[in-house]
């Protein structure tokens, strides 16, 4: 943001058509083609929509540990505020904050500076790709205003609830959300198609396969299990779509439909899906851990081979959501096996990720700091997860808060420690300034402590038998217990203790935006590409035309025997270095 | 603090000993990650002047430590699919002699129960028809035929471990045999709309001779 | 992976040499003559012309073999020759069959619960109604147009029992 | 002309990089119109009653329209020939010949929906019309967007610019073809 743009890029470009110039404010912020620029229209984006998210998840938290009263900043909560409230923070938290942040603004910012290239292949396609996104979550956001309000159907928008306004009561609340869901996900195929396509053809010359970061493997990997998964979904929407709106019967049983064809095609999607934002995340563990424990990946292939593992198994397990939504009984035998073997390559990705910090030396910074959280609250989510793919437990855990807190502790780690861990680490590299390193601190144990308050307290109202959606616990007589009401309040004071701690993260990431220390090119001392630009934050281009990196080596070349420098970048030439 | 729930049918215990079955497999491991995790941690915290090691992981020795944990979850693996199999076959896929046939019909928002009555048959001049309220006799067979008038619920007994969900346009049979007499919740377990949070029902579980008593003071007079 | 001194700059040169293959792999001498086209679309005609013809023989299994048959056999002749698939490289007919094949998976996986209507302690009783009026219906009035409108809930559902939501009203309106 | 990085001139599989993201587009859309054929073929194997519907579809209409889209299919591969032998203005010729062949396609798909619908088979009569015009509804959307973008292309080609994009229009519309290919006999013949 304050680096001037002073290189004196050299104009004898030999491929041609490869010209710079100051951008203007247009060109730069409201139609950009640098892919830096669009990543930070996503994180912006992303980080925005998290606001909403956040404040749907404190009106309904409110209201389960003090039902019906007075909630500041809002007022009562009726139940069909309530329904839209937990809806939309699925739907938001999923589709608008975690796929943008994590693959879209990680992944545009990344993926051309890892592997060495100028930009994303298709520069307007990703311009194009990140405002079907906005037009997306504009929608979204109209569609809370309209009569009788947002869609308040739960995100999985099981019809024959989602398909007739008689039955949901918000004819235009379902369309909305649903036209917003689909035009998501077609910026997300263009934006993926960009990914992988850039991925597979602009690495930098004598980047080998398994030289490239894993992070991009992972993006990558993402992008291709979203591409694969999600046709059938958009397929089902455009069904849904007419059911709500030209009398169709596709999912209604009045007329020959089956409500159980939707929760598959929605499934399908549905559970490759939480690896989609999965990856991504631990792509950063793996990026981030090497780095402050100065020490190479532990086995670079394992790793990757358990990342395309899980990516190819997620496909066959996701009618585990289903176990006892009316799918023949004998299916989720079969489910039931591919549920708990994936459990096979997720633990091992684990594993690896531990063993790396074998014999390392560890520098506890705050990006390493989120990184470990991943880690160590994943594991958390990962091994609750079993207790869901075992079709006889599930009888009991489906739907309950048990499933609630156990795909918290899954996608809380990804989606928001992992995006802490990203983004306090190429902070420096995107604006061109530290964080303030106490600062980050503070919040990092303030957001750990308090979300592992949130949810530990919800395992156990799960077990004892709280179901989810539930808009007040009174009507339920075995419920209101003051025992579970006392869980359910204590896991709403370490939400507002959660939110608390994310002002101190606005106020350090914009503090640190306009006055932080002003950080060098390669402030971590990594090895990737990234850190290689002559310019920090880079220029449009990344690297001068006639100065482009190649590549000799791996991606975590770290404490090389023999070397003074602890670190040895990918670019440096073996004889010169 | 009463966290657990009773369990209240004959294959709730089943339930609770997967779970167990589960909470130990699954607790191993997540100490013994942990404990890794945290030792290693502090074990290799940065020192001045000395360098980490230089390792790929494919080291035979080193990459034991990956391979052999491997394996042993794979074991583990089977184990618990054995286990969930095996109760989710015995509360799914069998089906039990009926004692009594009882008709539960979901609508938004109330669950409404139809009772054989004294002739033991369905559908006959004699059903107890019941709103929100569902009487089983201890120590028998229930068949409930699942059906929904409208949209997707979920009939769920926590006490019975039992859950199930009532599609429109199915009959899906569910069963349980109830072991304490008592009066327990019976919820909707699926969004079904607005009135979701208060689709809740009873069930009574009694004596025989509570039953019957029940019998012949809701019987419909003919 | 080590990377020994010398292995690392071996692969850098490699790098250095494949780099920057403008545009590379266009084409591949992938366009044949003309001719060549019109005879793959002759070939396709001729199919065409025999699954139309087929089916009007009345026979189950002609009617299946000539009509979805020659459809993979055309299928296959477009993708060959039409799209170059025969001279593009290996991943691309991966990922294409690879897709294809996560949609037998998900038909083989949810054929059990929606082509099936009846299973393992389950029955659809809405579906079996549904076909049992539409073929009466049609048996009724044959050829005549099925309902013009589609306002839920007109069907005779009553023979459906109770499964069958004849009380649809009780839905709305609340 | 507008900006093209650096990056969209590499090519580390040998695939032309637009090649390849076209490649990656159509597995994208074998999964949407799987999704939806799937689906479809799940109904039609377990409802009688669906061929019964279907025998009111136009065989004579469907048969006529695949006859086009083969047809057209073979000028966009001509076009594409052409393209290759750098004729840009042989090429958008052909290409005008292929949207031709879309326009005749929507033409008759549009006489063959009116005289259906004002027969009273709507997409709501019931579930086979619903499949009908939802596949076949989505399969035009792809013909209209083939149809644009080969114009754009031709434009571009008539004047000598962007020789390749030729072939990737040629192998997205070729996709189109096939989809027709499977919807033919799925939606007409079966009966």
């Amino acid at each position: 943001m304050s680096v001037a743009h002073d290189h004196d890029h050299g104009h004898d470009d030999a491929h041609g058509g490869h010209h710079h110039h100051e951008p203007t404010f247009m060109e730069r912020y409201i139609i950009p083609t640098d892919h830096k620029y669009i990543a930070q229209q996503y994180l912006w984006t992303g980080m925005f929509m998290a606001l909403f998210g956040g404040f749907y998840a404190y009106l309904f938290r409110m209201q389960m540990a003090f039902p019906d009263m007075w909630i500041p900043f809002f007022g009562r909560l009726s139940a069909m505020e309530y329904n839209a409230a937990i809806t939309q923070h699925g739907s938001v938290m999923i589709f608008w904050v975690a796929m943008p942040v994590l693959i879209a603004a990680f992944g545009n910012f990344l993926i051309p500076l890892m592997i060495g290239a100028d930009d994303m292949v298709f520069p307007r396609l990703n311009r194009l790709s990140y405002q079907l996104f906005l037009l997306s979550a504009i929608i979204l956001i109209a569609s809370w205003f309209v009569p009788n309000g947002a869609f308040g159907g739960a995100w999985t928008a099981y019809p024959p609830l989602s398909g007739d306004g008689n039955y949901s009561l918000t004819p235009m609340g379902s369309s909305m959300w649903l036209v917003a869901v689909a035009v998501e996900f077609a910026a997300f195929l263009v934006g993926g198609i960009n990914f992988i396509v850039t991925a597979m053809n602009a690495r930098a010359p004598g980047m080998r396969w398994n030289d490239v970061p894993m992070i991009v493997w992972m993006i990558c990997i993402a992008s291709l299990l979203f591409m694969a998964s999600v046709g059938p979904l958009i397929a089902g929407a455009v069904m849904l779509f007419f059911d709500q709106n030209l009398g169709t019967n596709f999912f209604d049983p009045r007329r020959g439909g089956d409500p159980i064809l939707w929760q598959h095609l929605f499934w399908f999607f549905g559970h490759p899906e939480v690896y989609v934002v999965l990856l991504p995340a631990t792509g950063m563990v793996a990026e981030i851990v090497p780095v402050f424990a100065r020490k190479k990946l532990f086995a670079y292939d394992s790793v990757l081979y358990t990342a395309i593992g899980t990516g190819v198994l997620s496909f066959f397990v996701w009618a585990h959501h289903q176990f006892v939504a009316g799918i023949d009984p004998r299916m989720a035998n079969v489910f039931t096996i591919t549920t708990v073997l994936i459990s096979i390559p997720i633990a091992e990705m684990i594993f690896l990720y531990i063993a790396t910090l074998y014999g390392g030396s560890i520098r506890f910074t705050t990006p390493m700091l989120w990184a470990l959280g991943v880690v160590f609250s994943f594991l958390i989510g990962g091994v609750t997860g079993i207790y869901r793919g075992a079709s006889g437990a599930d009888m009991y855990f489906h739907d309950t808060y048990f499933v609630v807190a156990h795909f918290h502790f899954t996608f809380f780690p990804i989606a928001f420690i992992g995006t802490f861990a990203g983004f306090t680490y190429w902070f420096p590299k995107m604006f061109g300034r530290m964080m303030n390193d106490t600062l980050g601190k503070v919040h990092f144990w303030g957001t750990m402590i308090s979300f592992h308050g949130i949810f530990l307290p919800l395992f156990a109202t799960g077990l004892g038998g709280d179901h989810r959606r539930i808009y007040n616990y009174n009507h339920f007589a075995d419920l209101a217990t003051p025992d579970l009401q006392m869980l359910r309040i204590i896991s709403t004071v370490s939400l507002l203790i959660l939110i608390a701690f994310q002002f101190v993260f606005i106020y350090n990431t914009f503090k640190s935006l306009f006055w932080g220390p002003i950080a060098g090119t390669n402030p971590w001392k990594a090895t990737t590409l990234e850190w290689t630009t002559p310019e920090n934050p880079p220029s449009h281009g990344n690297w001068p035309p006639n100065a482009m990196p190649s590549v000799y080596r791996g991606a975590y070349e770290y404490s090389v025997p023999g070397r003074d420098e602890d670190y040895w970048p990918q670019n440096v030439p073996n004889k010169a270095g | 603090m009463q966290l657990y729930l009773l369990p209240g049918s004959t294959y709730a215990g089943d339930i609770d000993s997967l779970v167990l079955l589960i909470t130990g497999i699954v607790g191993f491991w997540y100490v013994v990650t942990n404990l890794m995790f945290f030792y290693l941690l502090w074990r290799y915290r940065a020192v001045e002047g000395q360098k980490a090691l230089y390792v790929t992981g494919h080291e035979p020795d080193l990459h034991r430590w990956i391979a052999w944990p491997h394996y042993l979850i794979i074991a583990c693996d089977v184990v618990l699919i054995v286990g969930a199999v095996r109760v989710w076959y015995h509360i799914k896929q069998n089906l039990p002699e009926a004692g009594e046939t009882v008709r539960v019909v979901g609508q938004q928002w109330a669950w409404s129960f139809q009772h054989p009555g004294k002739d033991g048959l369905l559908d006959t001049p004699d059903d107890i028809k019941t709103v929100d309220e569902m009487h089983v006799q201890v120590g028998q067979v229930v068949h409930a035929k699942l059906e929904s008038r409208d949209v997707l619920h979920s009939f769920s007994v926590p006490v019975f471990r039992l859950k199930q969900d009532v599609i429109p346009g199915r009959v899906i049979t569910a069963w349980f045999e109830a072991t304490v007499p008592g009066v327990y919740d019976i919820q909707c377990a699926e969004m079904c709309g607005i009135g979701h949070g208060i689709m809740a029902a009873r069930i009574h579980v009694e004596t025989p001779e509570e039953h019957q008593a029940w019998i012949a003071q809701a019987s419909p007079q003919i | 992976m080590s990377h020994s001194d010398t292995d690392a700059t071996d692969h850098g040169d490699h790098g250095h040499a494949a780099a920057h293959g403008h545009g590379g792999g266009h084409g591949h001498g992938a366009a044949h003559e003309p001719a060549f086209y019109i005879r793959i679309w002759g070939i396709l005609l001729v199919l065409l012309v025999i699954s139309v013809l087929g089916p009007e023989l009345e026979i189950q299994i002609v009617t299946l073999t000539t009509a979805f048959g020659i459809a993979f056999v055309k299928a296959y002749l477009v993708a060959k020759h039409f799209m170059h698939l025969d001279v593009e490289r290996p991943i691309v007919w991966y990922a294409l069959t690879t897709s294809l094949a996560f949609m037998v998976l998900f038909f083989a996986a949810v054929s059990p619960d929606v082509m099936e209507h009846e299973g393992t302690n389950w029955e659809n009783v809405a579906a079996k109604a549904e076909i049992e009026r539409a073929l009466r219906e049609g048996e009724g009035h044959h050829g005549e147009a099925p309902h013009g409108d589609a306002s839920h809930g007109d069907a005779s559902h009553g023979e459906a029992g109770h499964a069958a939501p004849a009380a649809h009203g009780s839905g709305g309106g609340h | 002309m507008a900006f093209k990085p650096l990056a969209n001139l590499r090519s580390a599989t040998g695939i032309a990089t637009p090649k390849l993201a076209v490649w990656w587009l159509l597995v994208s859309e074998i999964v949407i119109f799987g999704g939806v054929l799937a689906s479809y073929l799940m109904h039609r194997l377990a409802h009688p009653e669906f061929g019964m519907y279907a025998a009111h579809t136009n065989t004579i209409a469907g048969a006529v329209n695949t006859f086009v889209l083969l047809t057209s299919s073979l000028t966009a591969v001509l076009a594409h020939q052409a393209a290759e032998t750098g004729d840009g203005k042989k090429a958008a010729r052909y290409l005008v010949f292929t949207i031709i062949g879309a326009l005749m396609f929507l033409t008759i798909k549009g006489f063959e929906w009116n005289y259906e619908i004002s027969h009273g088979y709507t997409i709501s009569a019931n579930a086979f019309w619903a499949f009908y015009y939802t596949a076949a509804g989505i399969h035009a959307g792809h013909v209209i967007a083939g149809a644009i973008v080969m114009a754009f292309v031709a434009w571009d080609a008539a004047q000598g610019k962007e020789l390749h994009r030729v072939e990737l229009a040629g192998i997205y519309w070729h996709f189109v073809d096939l989809v027709w290919i499977f919807l033919f006999p799925l939606l007409y013949i079966a009966k």
